[in-house]
């Protein structure tokens, strides 16, 4: 009980840092980066609900295709936000 | 008998495992630059991942009543596997990029593919 | 022919360990799963297939493997964590001359150093693996080579060449 | 008490992430920061959508029987999480990757045509396009 | 200390006094069971869709008509990108750097075993969690390491190109179109599973439509990821000779 | 004459063949790699949805009660369900037949080489438009919205090289998608609050779930469904976007924008507000809904005079026409807003007209653009006269929405009028001063084209399919507004009966769909 | 065997999590791009382990995949930033 209790506050708390971090960085690839650490975080919250067919589809998603697609995209635009 | 010892060997694999990482995180907060840190991730990623999961299986495998035992040490072990032949790519490439693309500041003792690259 | 044997064993034990069950299903779709990777991947996997033939290569990758786990990286992981919390530290890339010639064999002496705390490869130039080390001894690269890579290089050579 | 407090915590902090991204679409400067701000939006109101389907239960395992004959249907009934959000999620997952992939394409061709990605001068290339056809 | 690292603490401690304060003063009634709709899915699920995991049963069978359109979605997203990218290939089989030898050799080990627990995936999508789209995406990624790890062109070369790869996936969806359309024949509706397919083959527990769905989905998904990669890492310089604005 | 019975188990059909031609048509262009092949089966796959969509309005009309979909045989709410209506089907009727037309029209418009996916982007967003007005299940609206959203997105996108038309997609894309996700969040709190998430269960678990929290729940619920729904439609605050995206992209799918695709929002509201809401009678719940329909009306009258307005001052004619759409759709929510038989019944044949006028219009002056190479409207004076018969489809058009009498405009901005006047005297005239500023422009437009002297060489250009399509059309329009008018007893049989159906008549509609509902 | 298994957790959790929250702070300081990456890696492979152990803690065989998905595909993640780092562009 105490053990998903701890992941039902930890993950949240975690993840408003990131999605923080993502929204007002400059340099985009450390967005991204921080982007997939909100992912990472979010999907601790799924795993402790116990929604493993979402926490599989989700982290495919965001995890890696997120990032691979803004990696791609960086790459071919630019890297800062001025 | 033997599953007790099962359970009890994987459990302590789990804990130590929990130690390693723990001072592998501790590390990674410590240590002044990335090219020291990946060391400290290294301890995460083996001890501290690797074999915990391997004590996860035979954790799995040493409680008699839980269901689907063997499913659970399976993948288990199967991502232990995957772990360990990630894990290396993952730092070495890491210290690939930063060096090619010298996104790190950092002064060593000795730089040996920089003085080569230079030449 | 052995190749294709080889590369569906390997697929058919990894699809039924994560199944984690031996039904019939699990079983049926595995034969069928095996059959049709092996047949698509192993041209590209298997470089030589003599080597295939002996067994005692896998014994030793078996033993490599349980020592490498518990003695080297165990000696190795300590030497870090004594480094973590005394930040003695003297980090540095040294050059590290390498012998063994077929690629399964440098990636095993790579992933292997990369693997052990306080060592990891970062490029690799003809015959040299330049390694970030944590603590340098002696920049050197026989002494590093003492220090580093000889027995992983002893045992991926008695492996894979 | 500590389920009341993780219930209210997760819904306030899906909230304030919820704001915080709409922040980063409605403010960020460049078109590539408001696509990261919209997967967040997207990948919050999913994660809400879940919650809406989330209940106190230990432990909370997820809604598959173990065999085909249907054994341990009352431990299902008391213990598994609910199926119907997650299905749906798992729609809306598919559907917020779709849309950000055809965006992140757009992005590409704008950069091409306009040698920014900054939205403001993106827009101005806009304003000085003659209109022909 | 930046101003952005202040905002963030203030953030931060409000939510969590707010959050503390919410529930002393209203420690609201935290829900404990289960909906009766779901109920309903999680007891049934067995016995109408002769699959033991509700979620599966309901994307696929009970809700199947959601997914069949969620597929459509992505399957136009793609063709929209691959509307707008209309550029040559050819130019990926000029220059190919690709990246270390430990990283190569990996990646050919770890595709494998991608690979292998993909199939597992999706051939247990009935069975357990997972299916089409998670197996389907952990296809993908063994194409999309392989493609940074050994240049696109690697895979220009053995023939792979993101129109056979469209082309792919809309002969998959059309398989599974064609799975969703064939109880039409016999007069019943769309996505009808049960009452048209057979729950086991030879006693393999195959829940009838579901494991067709399954595959046809996870085969569209990695087709359609990788045609994604490979349009976009097809180089800039191509670009610029040819079509500019 | 076929059962109603048999009907409704094809109605699922009528989205799903357009999505299956998409499916195949990848493999039919690699085999074939000819673009009349292409267009033909895009063509067919269009007719087969048409020809369904005719049998199911024929259904809904030889009974007295919707006719009722179940997706995999499965009854609401534990599947999905179509609910089908008279109102749905006169509307998915003529969707599907503007959409045959659209398709045959880009048969000649389209010449560049990437037509296989421009075919394979007009099925898929034939599907969504036909699904949005089909179901009656909340979250697969959610999903056919996706559907038409993202086809539409890539299809405003169509021109690549062109920047406007990249960035204005763009643009679309951010808010369109924005506007699903809030959407998706309001399935969210539906499900957690009510447990359901079809319409007609959901009305009937608004007359016995009810405390403060489910009040603000549906509150949520509401507020969050408009603003999705008018980011679709693009009415007033939300209706930046639009004038962007429908010119930039190419002439068949401005119309299909225009014509079709801006209705989504307004079906779905219409979906939210009378067919999921019609228990509600008072109360805190009747005052929300009361405050949401108000609140439509509101944005319909403000999007209605700013349309209005800006359109009078555009040089751009496609531009025009685009704020010509903001201006109708803000009629089109003002009449959805009244909540009454008569209100619906304007509504659902504005909605007709409109549609058809539009693409009509859109379709004629893209003749114009194509043939002048250019978009501004002084440019494009007289060449109405080169082209006899794209001239007349824009007279008639024009004629229509500016709501000249024997035209069908005049009866629906009529009914439109005298139901309004009944909610309110002060909304009605708005929108007669809306209407009376965009005649002004309607006229501009009318004028500068057929009767201008013309100041720019032309192409002659061959337009076969074109011109059938326009002849068409302008003949639909002349027969539909002389039929409608002179014959009312036919107009109270087909759009009366549909808003009575649906509002008089909707206890006994929801009794009998609640007859299909298991409830777990 | 139950109370063993809480027992465990009992000692695990805090290891895991605190070592979960020193990787955080590490991603979100971290001065540059593969100090980050490196991280994000260190991270998920010790929720991988973690989220893997909640599947016997929950006692159920279902939770197992989840882990392995997390693993490989900031595997992906790495692979993608460093071949940009290197190369600025990924597809070559």
């Amino acid at each position: 009980m105490i053990t998903s209790i701890l992941l039902l506050i930890i993950a949240p708390l975690l993840s408003i840092f990131f999605v923080y971090m993502a929204v007002t960085e400059k340099d985009l690839l450390k967005a991204a980066a921080y982007s997939a650490g909100q992912s990472i975080a979010y999907s601790i919250l799924l795993q402790a609900m116990s929604t493993p067919d979402i926490v599989m589809t989700y982290i495919a998603v965001s995890v890696g295709l997120y990032s691979a697609l803004l990696v791609f995209v960086i790459s071919k635009t630019e890297r800062f936000e001025r | 008998m033997i599953e007790s010892i099962l359970f009890w060997l994987g459990s302590a694999l789990f804990i130590a495992g929990g130690v390693f990482d723990l001072i592998g995180a501790i590390g990674m907060v410590r240590f002044p630059n990335f090219y020291v840190r990946l060391h400290a991730a290294t301890i995460g990623g083996i001890y501290g991942a690797v074999l915990p999961l391997m004590g996860i299986s035979l954790m799995a495998i040493g409680i008699p009543e839980l269901p689907g035992r063997f499913a659970i040490a399976g993948a288990s072990f199967v991502t232990a596997i995957v772990l360990l032949v990630v894990a290396p790519v993952g730092s070495h490439i890491l210290a690939y990029a930063a060096h090619k693309s010298k996104s790190v500041e950092w002064s060593p003792v000795v730089d040996k593919l920089l003085e080569d690259e230079e030449k | 022919m052995m190749k294709y044997i080889v590369v569906g064993l390997i697929v058919f034990i990894v699809y039924v360990s994560f199944a984690g069950s031996t039904s019939p299903y699990t079983l049926a779709t595995a034969t069928i799963i095996s059959g049709v990777l092996s047949a698509l991947t192993a041209k590209y996997l298997v470089v030589d297939e003599r080597k295939l033939m002996e067994p005692w290569r896998l014994l030793v990758l078996i033993y490599y493997f349980f020592k490498y786990m518990t003695i080297i990286e165990f000696k190795a992981h300590m030497d870090v964590v004594k480094r973590t919390f005394t930040m003695d530290i003297k980090p540095g890339i040294v050059k590290v001359p390498v012998n063994a010639k077929s690629r399964y064999a440098r990636s095993l002496i790579m992933g292997s150093i990369t693997n052990t705390p306080g060592t990891v490869v970062v490029d690799e130039k003809d015959d040299y693996f330049y390694v970030n080390w944590i603590y340098v001894s002696s920049p050197d690269p026989l002494e590093a080579k003492k220090a580093i890579s000889e027995e992983f290089e002893n045992f991926a050579v008695k492996i894979f060449d | 008490m500590l389920e009341a407090f993780t219930y209210i915590l997760i819904i306030a902090v899906l909230g304030l992430n919820a704001l915080v991204s709409i922040y980063g679409i409605v403010y960020g400067r460049s078109l590539v920061k408001k696509l990261i701000s919209l997967t967040i939006l997207s990948d919050t109101v999913l994660v809400a959508v879940i919650f809406a389907g989330f209940y106190y239960a230990y432990p909370i395992v997820p809604p598959v029987y173990q065999d085909l004959a249907g054994a341990g249907r009352e431990f299902l009934v008391k213990h598994a999480s609910d199926p119907l959000p997650q299905a749906l999620v798992l729609t809306g997952i598919v559907i917020g990757l779709a849309v950000n992939a055809l965006i992140a394409f757009g992005i590409i061709q704008a950069y091409r045509l306009a040698k920014t990605t900054d939205a403001r001068k993106v827009v101005e290339v806009l304003s000085g396009v003659e209109v022909t056809e | 200390m930046s101003r952005r690292i202040i905002i963030l603490i203030l953030l931060f401690t409000a939510t969590l006094i707010a959050s503390f304060t919410a529930t002393i003063i209203l420690n609201p009634a935290t829900p404990s069971e289960l909906k009766g709709l779901a109920k309903y899915y999680v007891l049934n699920t067995i016995n109408e869709t002769a699959s033991p995991e509700a979620v599966t049963a309901i994307v696929w069978d009970y809700r199947g008509l959601d997914t069949i359109y969620e597929t459509l979605v992505l399957y136009l997203a793609i063709v929209g990108g691959l509307a707008m990218f209309k550029m040559s290939e050819e130019a990926l089989l000029k220059t190919r750097i690709g990246l270390t030898l430990l990283s190569k050799t990996s990646t050919k080990i770890v595709a494998l075993l991608i690979a292998s627990i993909a199939a597992a995936i999706v051939f247990h999508g009935h069975l357990s969690p997972g299916g089409g789209f998670p197996g389907g995406s952990a296809v993908a990624v063994a194409s999309m390491i392989i493609i940074p790890v050994f240049a696109a062109g690697t895979l220009i070369e053995k023939g792979v190109s993101s129109t056979k790869l469209v082309a792919i996936r809309g002969a998959a969806l059309t398989a599974l179109g064609l799975v969703a359309l064939l109880p039409v024949v016999k007069g019943l509706e769309i996505v009808t599973n049960q009452r048209f397919y057979p729950a086991s083959i030879l006693g393999l527990p195959i829940s009838g439509s579901l494991s067709l769905y399954n595959l046809f989905e996870s085969l569209a998904v990695a087709s359609g990821f990788t045609a994604i990669a490979l349009y976009l890492s097809i180089p800039e310089e191509a670009h610029k000779g040819g079509s500019g604005a | 004459m076929i059962e109603p019975q048999v009907i409704e188990s094809f109605i699922g059909l009528a989205p799903f063949i357009p999505a299956f031609f998409g499916f195949a048509t990848p493999v039919l262009y690699l085999a074939a790699r000819n673009k009349l092949i292409v267009f033909s089966f895009l063509l067919s796959g269009l007719t087969l949805s048409t020809m369904i969509s005719i049998l199911v309005a024929i259904g809904t009309y030889a009974t007295e009660n919707p006719l009722v979909f179940k997706a995999g045989g499965w009854p609401a709410p534990i599947g999905i369900v179509y609910i089908v209506d008279r109102f749905s089907a006169v509307l998915g009727l003529v969707s599907s037949f503007t959409l045959l037309l659209i398709g045959l029209y880009s048969v000649s418009y389209i010449v560049d080489d990437a037509y296989p996916w421009y075919a394979i982007l007009l099925l898929g967003n034939a599907a969504g438009i036909l699904g949005v007005i089909y179901t009656g299940d909340l979250f697969n609206l959610f999903v056919m919205l996706e559907v038409t959203g993202v086809s539409s997105y890539a299809l405003v996108m169509y021109y690549r090289h062109r920047a406007d038309s990249i960035v204005s997609g763009l643009k679309y894309a951010f808010i369109g998608s924005l506007g699903t996700t809030l959407y998706l969040l309001a399935m969210g709190l539906l499900y957690s609050y009510y447990g359901t998430l079809n319409t007609i269960d959901f009305s009937y678990k608004l007359q016995y779930i009810t405390s403060p929290a489910h009040a603000y729940a549906f509150g949520a619920i509401m507020i969050l469904a408009l603003w999705a729904f008018s980011i679709k439609s693009g009415v007033f605050p939300n209706h930046f976007w639009l004038p962007d995206a429908h010119p930039a992209a190419p002439t068949p799918i401005s119309a299909l924008l225009s014509g079709l695709v801006v209705k989504t929002g307004l079906v779905g509201l219409y979906k939210v507000l009378y067919i999921s809401t019609w228990s509600i009678s008072g109360g805190v719940y009747g005052s929300i809904r009361e405050l949401t329909a108000l609140a439509a009306i509101i944005m319909g009258a403000l999007s209605a005079v700013f349309g209005a307005l800006l359109m009078f001052i555009q040089r751009d004619v496609k531009r025009l026409i685009a704020y010509s759409t903001v201006m109708n759709l803000g009629y089109l929510f003002m009449g959805i807003g009244c909540l009454t038989r008569s209100g619906l019944e304007a509504t659902l044949y504005y909605t007709i007209v409109h549609s058809l006028a539009k693409a009509t219009l859109f379709m004629s002056a893209g003749v114009f653009i194509k043939a002048a190479g250019t978009r501004d409207l002084d440019k494009l004076a007289g060449l109405g006269s080169r082209y006899p018969v794209a001239g007349i489809a824009l007279a008639v058009s024009t004629l229509t929405l500016a709501g000249a009498p024997p035209l069908p405009g005049f009866l629906a901005k009529l009914l439109l009028y005298e139901a309004l006047f009944e909610k309110s005297p002060v909304i009605a005239i708005t929108m007669i001063i809306a209407s009376a500023i965009g005649l002004l422009s309607y006229m501009r437009l009318f004028y500068t084209i057929l009767l201008g002297v013309p100041v720019v060489s032309w192409k002659q250009l061959d337009f076969k399919c074109a011109k059938i399509v326009l002849l068409l059309l302008s003949i639909v329009i002349i027969v539909v507004g002389i039929v409608f008018l002179f014959n009312p007893d036919f107009l109270s049989k087909i759009i009366g009966a549909a808003s009575t159906q649906s509002t008089i008549n909707i206890e006994k509609y929801a009794e009998y769909v609640k007859g299909t509902l298991r409830l777990p | 065997m139950q109370e063993y298994v809480e027992l465990v957790m009992l000692i695990g959790t805090p290891l895991y999590l605190t070592a979960v929250i020193l990787y955080s702070y590490r991603l979100i300081r971290g001065p540059t791009i593969p100090d980050m990456v490196l991280a994000a890696d260190a991270l998920s492979y010790d929720l991988a382990v973690f989220l893997m152990a909640l599947a016997v803690y929950y006692k159920t065989p279902f939770l197992t995949a989840p882990p392995l998905m997390l693993a490989l595909w900031v595997y992906l993640l790495d692979v993608y930033v460093s071949k940009y780092l290197v190369t600025r562009e990924v597809g070559v």
